[in-house]
């Protein structure tokens, strides 16, 4: 009696077509969503220098990624490394071709071209590092900037990625939940940042400056809530519910984090901003980035609810009491908020969504205790690492231009440009 | 001749324009600016952080007159912008030498108005 | 002899990519397209005040929509109420989950989750009570604001779409067509957009200020007609034919649209604006929602170009005339055109398109008949259900912030915030 | 022994889906990408004529295409001129309808609806005499735009596509290969831009004003990078394998070209520039569009890093030695850029992407001999035909305004409106 | 030493900057302002309503120069700005009592070039 | 009575500020103008066409000031602006005839704090 073969997989076209969006909307996210969120919070003068350092991190990293990045991260791993890093195999993509992906999610045979898999992971290899550059905004020297982009890449995103995502992977052996980059991009960056405020030092100017445009922060934070989609629920890898219910959770947090930031300035600074509720989506995307695809409306709401009020805490009452200039609060809402969000999934992760994944709430405290563990391994690594290597770049070229140079505005002394004329 | 130079509230400066025209002042050149004056400015908070440089928005006005208007016009302001609240404003008189309109390069006084 | 068993519905992965991605452009559409237009079209120190409006809508009413608001929609109704407004079944998305949705149009077994059936439906629910921000914009009060737009999403938005587009609604019962939206979101935010403008009364500034910058406004509009691609071509549920004849329908009433907006100008202003063509884009869009599932190009043609005739008469003409302060035009250009696309489709609608659905024009005058009166009892609740709730609460809490708080700006006074600095 | 009956082609979802996003997409991309692209590089004065060209190109051309452009460019020719131009059998979309497209890459019979397809190639139509606004900016009478831009589209934009992408066209059956319009769309609009900026003649201001907002221009260049993703993955017509692989060569081509413009700045003008790395994408987008399906990621390299350094010379070296006033650069980058990518796309298309077509580089010399006589052809016939079009137009209605309004700037002189407002 | 203040059209900056280099005024302070003069302003109509604030865009130049400089700089202004139209604008001429330059703390008539 | 006017680098605001706080000079009004002086301009290229105009962005303060705190105020600008390099800036004065404060109509001297 023949034994039925195991089913051949195959490229399905409607998860292609969800995926190729997904990655363009990726893109979207840093260029110009983050773009616009940042260079509006920026003074007039150091706008530019903003978005320049949000293109060239677009441009640069997928040269790297397509190299050997790619490889690092998610190719197999070789030897004792192989839980920590991936090897050269498909180095310049070999061996990465059209042929179905060998990453998937839930459908076993109807799955996307390999290319597809690895180019949507790109543009999240893009994006993390531009995250940090909320923290040194207006004062970081161009070419120490990108050294830091390109080392930061190789050296620490690749094997966090490579860790979480990757099925060598010594998290993913030891079963962390990070749906889409709570841990591998918001953690990530987020500390990083941290360290990088802390080792570049604070903006020269006596006092803060008023963001110069909040216009482009908002509409920069509504592209980020429209890209997000294709962050979260892109990362199910395919069109199905798990996707429908990704996108779900990540809109119900995002609007639940944007009314608590609302509210919290509403009680604590008697009126509601809109600088404020940008602030909050922008947290609650972060927060639920872990869990989109393992929880229903409830943990999403819980989740949107609380991380405002945690990060609303972190911006406004420890950093002005540690003073560490975070400038553009890359820690504060990309850092907190993205630990909170790989937290609450080992809380609120329920077998209705993905049957396989429970938290504490459904009977399983070991998750949390997985997700707490893998947090705080890759904060030490991310923090540490990201010091280090700030240091060293520091003693080598410098990381800071000159107090002139700053004072003058980023977009004249490092790129010869001007963001507006002033007369007709 | 006299050149009137007049800070005032943004929000008044239709109430302002009315009054002149009441008063027959017609003529005048409007920029936006930035006043630092005895009112307190904290009324925008960002993220937490108040803004503290109490450089408020101002709509700066310049009217040339001939002396005779002096008065009237000052009147005129003063009337519109005048709410009796910190912050309503000055207004700066110099002396003019001179006044050319281009177009027809008639000098002084004829040329004011 | 057994009988072929029916076949069974399943998730298709293309129709869900569509469906998906046609969601996250109806959020874009609200934010920041919608954000982007109204607010280039308001004095400077009101910008924000508009885009929070529209933030603080998507974040609140997505909340109210899967807490009741879907079910009362689109949920079973019941008793003498059935055709009027749905019950409480859904509600926390009971029942709503990854099983192929109960709505669909024209395949009947590749079908898509039920929750992203919902969550598209989210999106419109989110726009149109912001579609009315336009008629009080630079005087509400954000309290008010709030208030008024939960209750008449509860109130009216909810009742109406049942009434329109649930199979047990008295309006789909009578036959009546709307495609996208056409009574359900423009109409119904038009009209009631007329009674905030009559009930907040104008705006004290002596003198129409001039739009503060129409680039916003412009790349607002080119935004809205992107998003609403997902709009009304994501209205088949489907990325089938059906889906993209609605896809042309809607590009070509826009363009003419566009067209003939600009030659009014042009006839009786000398000449053509960039104002109006936008503003005839987004009248073409609006028209031709409730028939882009129903009409060929011709139809889509007499559709655009039309409407710019009736909607111009509307803005340039009757709103000068009766004197009512619909600041941005929300009466003028979605209440006329929602009405206007709403009666077109009872006379284009041709069964080459959908062979159940034929208008006047292809032998049916009945269905002229239904559009008119479904429009008008639309039109009848929208318009005193919106009143009496606007008159109410201006009792209770006031609609309009001071006269000061006016002059000095919605951003500073009710926000703490400006757009913009002065100096570098 | 009966034979299998050939398979029927039939509607796929998923493939539909992509095409209709990419779709709207293109539409993006000229509005509103290239209207900020363009629109930030002008003076204040005239952003809106800009973006005013960009909106009334999408209405008008979109109406002209159902017409009759559709047919011409892609309907069955008749007699002689059948390889020159199509006849008029599909005009106002007679026979294009939700049956399989007769246009299709991969799939034999996974199709979209024919309507997909010719509207998905309206917005090629629309994009393409956009694009040579740039060329007579700041002074072109807005009347005289409108007709050049009309008789174009239907005398030199349909002849070409149907000669490269008609089953019948001479260049296609010469084997040209233009994978997305390196040709039809570049090539053809940047050379009709260099007739443009040669007859039009200098704008009047003594010297070069710097751009009004390189913030727009940024946001319209990283919207163009998003919107290219439906331009040339979409040109797949399908969401498979070779979509993908059109994605990736994208993406890399445009790093690869940002990134060198950056440092050709950095090196010449000792500073890298956002405007220049903004510049670079859109040359790597440019080249790349005929290559995208044909070449691998070590083509897309190679593509991408040499376009920057021959668009670079033409704009900066050219440009000003021989005194034409391609006012935002047109010509420079989509004409230079897009006989770049024709040429290379002879050299380095290869077998490993689609079996059928390789270039020099993978022994089949003919295949750039091939290319090149294609683009020659195709610049003679874009650049005499828009040269004699223009001179044309010119005697009969004048191109420029008076010089006196464009001192005054288009945005008053032609269209009564002005962008900004310049207090609160 | 005199300020001279000249109210333009934003139009014609270029070619008064050019007349002034002519007559070897090289320094100068350049805003944009509103100017509100006997030009009429309907220009602007935005979905039907005529704009008829009639402030106008126009551009502010404030030049000090020494005694002897005073009428070469008039002319030159006039000659770059004239067009013989209403809105060409207009110049007011004051004393200075005293000039600066920071860099070097000179003070007087060899502080204004 | 005496008005000063004073065009700084945008980058000394803040220094500039807070030494006119240190002399007590507590009220100004401030705009952003396009210099034309001796600095050479050329920090701007696009697409490798160098911007040749040299105006460039500064800042200009108007303070009022009663005549005993002319020279402390003077003095006090040039500490912030001051750096030795061209571009630093200049500083203008006035005679002011009168002064009026809106919220009071109190005139003259009194009226200038
Ligand atoms: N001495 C001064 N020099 C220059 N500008 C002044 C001076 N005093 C007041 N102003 C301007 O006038 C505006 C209003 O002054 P303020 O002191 O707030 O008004 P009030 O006297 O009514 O309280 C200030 O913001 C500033 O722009
Ligand atoms: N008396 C005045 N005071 C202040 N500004 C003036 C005065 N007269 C004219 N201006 C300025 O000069 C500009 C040009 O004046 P206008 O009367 O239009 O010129 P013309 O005299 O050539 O018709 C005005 O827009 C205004 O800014
Ligand atoms: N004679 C003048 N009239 C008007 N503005 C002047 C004059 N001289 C200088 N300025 C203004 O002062 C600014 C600084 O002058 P600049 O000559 O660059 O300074 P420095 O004398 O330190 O080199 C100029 O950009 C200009 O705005």
């Amino acid at each position: 009696m023949p034994v039925a073969a195991p089913p051949v997989p195959f490229i399905d076209f409607g998860n292609t077509a969800w995926v190729l969006i997904s990655t363009a909307l990726v893109l979207f996210m840093t260029i110009p969503a983050l773009a616009l969120f940042y260079g509006g919070l920026v003074r007039r003068k150091n706008i530019l220098s903003v978005m320049m350092q949000c293109f060239i991190s677009m441009a640069v990293i997928s040269l790297i990624w397509v190299a050997f990045g790619y490889s690092l991260a998610f190719g197999p791993g070789h030897g004792a490394l192989a839980g920590i890093i991936g090897g050269f195999d498909w180095a310049f993509l070999k061996n990465v071709g059209m042929e179905p992906s060998p990453y998937y999610i839930s459908q076993s045979t109807a799955r996307i071209p390999h290319i597809a898999f690895m180019i949507f992971q790109m543009m999240f290899a893009v994006i993390t590092p531009a995250l940090i550059i909320g923290a040194f905004a207006e004062r970081i020297k161009f070419s120490a900037f990108l050294v830091f982009t390109v080392l930061w890449s190789v050296l620490i995103y690749s094997p966090i990625a490579h860790m979480v995502w990757s099925a060598d992977g010594i998290f993913f052996k030891m079963g962390a939940l990070d749906f889409a980059g709570g841990t591998v991009v918001h953690i990530n960056a987020g500390f990083a940042a941290l360290a990088a405020a802390i080792i570049i030092g604070k903006r020269k100017s006596k006092k803060a400056a008023p963001p110069h445009n909040l216009v482009y922060t908002a509409i920069g934070a509504a592209m980020l809530w429209f890209g997000w989609f294709g962050f979260n629920a892109g990362s199910a890898l395919a069109a199905d519910g798990l996707a429908a219910s990704a996108f779900l959770a990540t809109h119900i947090a995002t609007a639940a984090a944007a009314v608590m930031w609302g509210l919290l300035d509403w009680l604590l600074h008697k009126k509601p901003t809109m600088l404020g509720v940008a602030t909050g989506a922008v947290a609650g995307l972060v927060a639920i980035t872990p869990a989109a695809g393992f929880v229903d409306i409830m943990g999403a709401m819980a989740i949107g609810f609380s991380v405002s009020v945690v990060c609303y805490f972190f911006v406004v009452v420890i950093k002005p009491f540690f003073g560490y200039d975070d400038a553009l609060d890359a820690f504060g809402v990309h850092g907190i908020g993205g630990l909170w969000g790989a937290l609450l999934t080992g809380v609120f992760a329920t077998p209705v969504i993905q049957s396989a994944y429970k938290g504490l709430l459904y009977g399983n405290p070991n998750q949390l205790k997985v997700q707490a563990l893998v947090s705080l391994t890759s904060i030490v690594i991310t923090f540490f690492g990201s010091l280090i290597l700030l240091k060293l770049i520091d003693m080598v070229m410098g990381l800071r231009v000159t107090e002139k140079d700053e004072a003058i505005g980023l977009d004249v002394s490092s790129h010869n440009e001007r963001a507006y004329t002033l007369v007709e | 001749m006299k050149m009137i130079i007049a800070i005032i509230q943004p929000h008044r400066l239709e109430e302002v324009k009315e009054a002149l025209y009441e008063a027959d002042v017609n003529l005048m050149t409007v920029s936006e600016v930035l006043g630092h004056g005895r009112q307190l400015g904290v009324t925008e908070i960002y993220r937490g952080v108040k803004e503290s440089g109490n450089l408020l928005r101002k709509i700066r006005l310049e009217i040339a007159v001939n002396d005779n208007f002096l008065d009237p016009t000052i009147k005129a302001i003063v009337k519109g912008a005048k709410t009796g609240e910190l912050g309503d404003g000055k207004i700066f008189v110099y002396d003019l030498k001179d006044c050319i309109r281009i177009r027809t390069e008639e000098r002084g006084s004829v040329a004011i108005g």
